[in-house]
């Protein structure tokens, strides 16, 4: 049996003003339990908490109901109190009788009765509390980054910096992302290798940054402060501590006719190469499915020339295994298939681009030396069409397009029909778009200066259908302005494709246990106020794999990733909420149902032996709650068939008690 | 008068089974169109004027004659508006009423040449007789 | 293999040869075409109208006449299969009109089971590819089309709505192509090769059908065709009557010369 | 027989602690009233509302039972609404079938901000059941000493 003591608050006139203060410490008294009742002006006051600390000990109460304003003003002050005097602080339990109560009701009788059932129920919990006691586990101080872009980087540089190591897991040979692949940026158009290398070679300097690129995240166990991660180092048969990235040996490889992903195919690469100039490690990787000697045994070119003697045929996947106090996710995007927009005759003719492409043809790296030439016959071409929105705002076709808007399109073709009209002013540039988004700082004023200065055409529009007749691209398309169905006769067709999440983001999703919504973008701890966390403690968000973003938000979006995760390098030690769930072993029936409704991925199953009453042992899967991971929500306790599953803080028995102590009227 | 309209409009909408709130006023249907040239007003005008209810000069429009029910638009359309479909149930609205037939069985023999498939008499009757 | 056949009306009058062909075809293929004792007119277009119910019974009947004999319903003409394959899937994916449908079956003599769209709709083209193989076609090959640059004609009915039809990539199919890379030609890719002829506007506007079917034909001589196959007599006769200057025959013409069974059935 | 007339529905309220627990107390601050019938029980998440709670409420004379959660897309853990959301249709349809009317139950979304809304809710809510009468279809007598 509690021994239980009950402080009823006037708060001055608020709650003493509609209820009777020393009626309800009257009545209280008599509840089961209740050893010593009081009453006084203000008990949050220094006064009010000594009168407290002093029955405590007086009374030698187990557990206390302070009747008062709303436990989200004070619960937190009565339970250090409680501390302060040697009881268990979550033995404190508040009838909220302010603002639930005497603040809402005028009438002096009714406040009053309505306050001493929310003190009964509050006594009836009370009744069954149990002392708690928040659980600590140790921090990992190591912060791992999977994906290299730009996202990845800021956010490895800035946990750096901070002095925490840090790991970059990458799955090309080379760090950069598609930020490395563009020409300029919008809306200032500085060149996008100019800002970008000087930060992957600051990656590549820091002390405290490893990167392991060619590679990828194979397992992660474990939870926040502790994750357990494998990581595959894919072969890539040079060895990267000798190689000096020289290139001699990309410059002799036979096998020429390898699809060059760095330009989207459009140009052709060695089988030993490096993705470009400026890439961080600069080491060469030897791609297995066309290198001949790999194949065929028949070859070593590049071993002979390789002055260093990094070449290693024999180069085998190695499997590396770190410990990590927090993870970032920074898997980025990808510009979705075009193979079923065929209308726009993408598959039809090689001068019907998607943006990314076009970033190629106009970057001086690009296949072309930055030349706008046409892909099919290298001509200038002097009619060009930019399509918007293919693929992003699709409702009617999930299987093809996304449903969501793409953001970063608007921006990049005003940047490309700029950048052409201001390069080739005999260039007509028309741009078909169903809306025009431009928020961002400077950014509408960037498109208005597309229009204004550079005379691009844009038409509130949409292009039906592309056919490509002779060397010519006949544009049928709407102007919803004029009334017109228009026809084009144009030389180049850019597609601003839709982009979506990378497609290792759902693999990985699934080994952090990190929600994704139904587009795979990686889902937030709030969409408002916790944009940089996943639900998931110790899992965080970096970048485009949230959802589309341009680079400016990427860059600050990479940063508040890396302040969270520093943060919590910062402790030594993680103090968790005893307010979690917890499973009684003997009751469960290993059904699973709690496992699928906890969105953190808190619960877990595992065989463990029994003694059974008959004194044999049985083999039962039971399920088990990591307090660490556990956020208290209790959508388990509900889901739990066998009443295994249960809340502290707000046990069944607990909210029952309630509910009994409210209806005995 | 009003509310004649709007029956004919909720019968519109019933038997097309098209929801015109979805579309977001790309003009893709009408970029697409084959029969824009021909035609008084254009698929996406008959979707925004169905749904803001100005149906009569719809009625009236020889253009609900033109559309082909080739389905481009609906193909076409990316969000699953299917304008075809809501020009066909404007058509029938119209031939539906008694005496209403846009091709009447008399009209056929000077139409006709040696050639000509059962497969099209069938089909022009369809869409444009009850 | 034994399928249930709808032939169709214009195929038994102005499209004899896309009918004998495709017996002639499916007999060298090793295919029986077993018609329904009877059969009616599909009604040339599939109805939108959600209420539209007697139009489709013919269709539904064909559907059930194959259900019962548990066998693909195959159709050659573009247009039934249009209609058959849509008023299977509204039965399929309406429940309302598959109970108004029902209703309406209910009441005819010797009724029959309910239907719900059990039955496999199959036009020749997927019949070839998805049953009997492309590979087993080539194989029986005899006359190979060799130098021949062919154009093949969609139209509208075959692909559209492709979330119905489910033939083939509605922007860039490839079925007609491959087939004709099979009998040893070589298939011409053409812009307009899925665009509409004019259909049944013949009838109300001839001009407008006109600008339509010549385009098309246009577009195919353009990109070097020597000849146009469809599967459509209405897009036949409107390339033709608007003065293609390209011959238009049917695929299964085509087809039956390849695997070498045409002469025999010239002329009957 | 009870008197009709001077009838005081017992409404117990369950509350998600991060929103709708705060709604009611934005409610207190800003003195909107609600009839004292109503009785507040906090809940981390409104997901934690086990179907027992509500039965032993109606079971122990409860007159009407309403949970309040953060909106769809809110919840402060992800997704525990919905859960909650789902259940109770679940849960309210039976207990239709059992003969407690549909307006005795009711899920309602009330945000942190809204204390407007979370008054104007029960004002609501005490009104329907007040006019339903008491509730005896599950009331268990030995639960009344």
């Amino acid at each position: 049996m509690q021994r239980i003591g009950v402080f009823v608050c006037h708060c001055g006139t608020n709650i003493a003003g509609t209820v009777d203060v020393v009626a309800v410490a009257e009545a209280l008294k008599n509840e089961p339990g209740v050893v010593h009742s009081a009453e006084y002006q203000y008990m949050c006051s220094q006064a009010g908490q000594d009168l407290i600390k002093a029955a405590i000990k007086e009374h030698n109460l187990s557990g206390i109901v302070v009747c008062s304003c709303s436990p989200r003003m004070h619960e937190a002050t009565f339970r250090k109190t409680a501390a302060a005097a040697g009881l268990n602080p979550y033995m404190v339990e508040i009838a909220n009788i302010r603002e639930q109560c005497s603040w809402i009701h005028k009438d002096m009788a009714s406040g009053t009765e309505k306050a001493i059932i929310l003190g009964k129920a509050a006594i009836a919990k009370v009744n069954l509390n149990t002392p708690l006691t928040p659980g600590e586990s140790p921090v990992t101080k190591r912060a791992l980054v999977i994906g290299g872009g730009i996202a990845g980087i800021q956010t490895a540089l800035d946990i750096a910096d901070a002095g925490f190591p840090v790991d970059i897991v990458e799955t090309k040979p080379t760090i950069g992302g598609k930020m490395a692949q563009l020409d300029k940026t919008f809306p200032t158009l500085d060149c996008a290798a100019c800002i970008l290398t000087p930060k992957m070679v600051d990656v590549a300097q820091n002390e405290k940054i490893r990167i392991f690129s060619y590679s990828e995240v194979v397992d992660v166990r474990g939870f926040v402060g502790n994750f357990d991660v494998t990581i595959k180092k894919r072969a890539r048969y040079v060895k990267e501590d000798i190689c000096t990235g020289c290139g001699l040996c990309t410059e002799k490889c036979p096998q020429k006719k390898v699809p060059n992903e760095f330009n989207l195919g459009m140009d052709n690469r060695r089988a030993i190469y490096i993705p470009f100039a400026q890439a961080v490690p600069k080491v060469a990787t030897i791609d297995a499915d066309y290198c001949t000697m790999l194949k065929t045994g028949k070859c070593g070119v590049c071993a002979k020339v390789c002055t260093a003697g990094a070449i290693d045929y024999e180069a085998k996947d190695e499997f590396i295994e770190e410990k990590y106090g927090a993870v970032v996710v920074a898997t980025g995007f990808n510009p979705i298939s075009m193979d079923k927009f065929d209308e726009f005759a993408y598959n039809q003719s090689k001068d019907v681009i998607t943006s990314l492409e076009f970033e190629r043809l106009t970057n001086a790296a690009g296949p072309t030396a930055g030349k706008l030439l046409r892909p099919s016959d290298g001509e200038h071409p002097h009619t060009i069409v930019f399509v918007q929105c293919v693929g992003s705002r699709c409702e009617a076709c999930a299987e093809k397009g996304k449903e969501y808007c793409s953001k970063i399109c608007c921006m990049y073709t005003a940047k490309h029909a700029m950048l052409t009209r201001d390069k080739y002013p005999d260039t007509d540039v028309y741009v078909f778009y169903i809306d025009v988004r431009t928020p961002g700082k400077a950014f509408d004023e960037f498109y208005r200066r597309a229009v204004e200065e550079y005379g691009v055409h844009y038409i509130k529009g949409m292009v039906g259908k592309v056919s490509p007749e002779g060397n010519k691209l006949k544009v049928q398309a709407s102007d919803l302005i004029a009334g017109k169905q228009l026809h084009i006769d144009a030389d180049l067709v850019v597609l601003a494709a839709a982009i979506e999440p990378d497609k290792s983001a759902r693999g990985l999703a699934t080994m952090l246990t990190a929600s994704m919504d139904t587009n795979d973008f990686f889902t937030e701890a709030h969409p408002k106020l916790r944009p940089v966390e996943s639900p998931t403690a110790g899992v965080f968000l970096s970048g485009t794999c949230q959802g589309p973003k341009d680079i400016p938000e990427t860059v600050s979006q990479a940063g508040a990733a890396a302040s969270k995760v520093i943060g919590l390098l910062c402790k030594d030690k993680l103090t968790g909420n005893p307010c979690v769930a917890q499973s009684d072993e003997m009751m469960c029936n290993g059904c699973s149902s709690c496992e699928r409704v906890c969105p953190y991925g808190a619960i877990t199953y595992s065989d463990k032996e029994f003694r059974m009453p008959d004194r044999t042992t049985k083999i039962r899967r039971v399920a088990s709650v990591n307090p660490a991971v556990c956020q208290g929500c209790g959508a388990c306790t509900v889901a739990c068939p066998s009443g295994a599953m249960d809340l502290n803080g707000f046990k069944n028995n607990q909210i029952m008690a309630e509910v009994d102590a409210i209806c005995k009227m | 008068m009003e509310n004649k309209n709007e029956r004919r409009r909720e019968e519109i909408l019933r038997i097309s089974g098209v929801n015109p709130r979805k579309c977001m006023k790309c003009g893709k249907c009408s970029a697409t169109c084959p029969s824009y040239d021909e035609m008084e007003y254009h698929p996406h005008e008959f979707v925004y004027m169905v749904e803001s209810g100005e149906l009569a000069p719809l009625l009236e429009s020889k253009s609900i004659y033109k559309c082909l029910t080739c389905f481009a638009c609906v193909e076409r359309c990316p969000r699953g508006v299917e304008p075809a479909k809501l020009i066909e149930a404007v058509r029938l609205t119209v031939i539906r009423e008694k005496g209403a037939n846009h091709l009447k069985a008399d009209d056929i023999p000077a139409k006709l040449d040696e050639e000509i498939p059962q497969q099209l008499l069938m089909s022009a009757f369809r869409k444009y007789s009850k | 293999m034994k399928v249930t056949y709808f032939p169709g009306c214009t195929l038994r009058t102005k499209a004899k040869e896309l009918d004998r062909y495709a017996h002639a075809a499916c007999n060298a293929l090793g295919v029986e075409l077993v018609e329904p004792d009877t059969w009616q007119c599909c009604g040339g277009v599939f109805s939108y109208a959600k209420d539209e119910i007697a139009s489709k019974l013919p269709s539904v009947r064909a559907l059930i006449d194959a259900r019962d004999k548990n066998e693909p319903l195959v159709t050659v003409c573009s247009a039934c299969h249009n209609v058959i394959k849509q008023t299977n899937h509204q039965i399929k994916t309406d429940a309302d009109f598959a109970f108004r449908m029902n209703n309406y079956l209910a009441q005819e003599k010797d009724a029959p089971a309910p239907y719900n769209g059990e039955t496999k709709v199959l036009h020749l083209l997927e019949l070839i590819r998805d049953e009997i193989g492309f590979d087993k076609v080539a194989e029986k090959v005899q006359k190979p089309l060799t130098g021949k640059k062919i154009a093949a004609y969609y139209g509208c009915l075959l692909l559209r709505p492709s979330k119905t039809m489910q033939m083939d990539d509605p922007e860039n199919p490839k079925i007609i192509e491959d087939l004709i890379r099979v009998l040893g030609g070589e298939p011409v890719i053409y812009p307009a090769r899925n665009e509409c002829c004019g259909g049944y506007i013949a009838l109300e506007d001839a001009e407008s059908a006109k600008k339509r079917s010549n385009s098309i034909s246009d577009s195919a001589a353009a990109h070097g065709a020597d000849m146009i196959i469809t599967a459509c007599p209405l897009c036949r006769y409107n390339l033709i009557k608007n003065g293609s200057k390209l011959p238009v025959v049917y695929f299964t013409e085509l087809l039956a010369e390849a695997l070498g069974v045409k002469e025999d059935n010239d002329g009957e | 027989m009870q008197d009709v007339t001077n009838f005081k529905p017992l409404i117990v309220a369950f509350c998600c602690n991060w929103c709708s627990y705060a709604g009611a107390d934005l409610a207190g601050s800003n003195r909107l009233a609600y009839p004292a019938d109503v009785k507040i029980i906090r809940v981390p998440c409104s997901c934690r509302v086990n179907p027992m709670f509500i039965l032993r409420a109606f079971q122990r004379g409860a007159d009407g039972v309403i949970i309040c959660g953060c909106h769809p897309g809110d919840c402060h853990y992800t997704s525990g609404n919905y859960y909650a959301r789902r259940r109770m249709s679940l849960l309210f349809s039976m207990l239709d079938y059992l003969g407690i009317e549909r307006d005795r139950t009711r899920v309602e979304w009330v945000s942190a901000a809204e204390g407007a809304k979370f008054a104007a809710t029960m004002n609501d809510f005490v009104e329907k059941v007040t006019a339903l009468g008491p509730n005896k279809r599950l009331e268990d007598l030995r639960c009344k000493k």
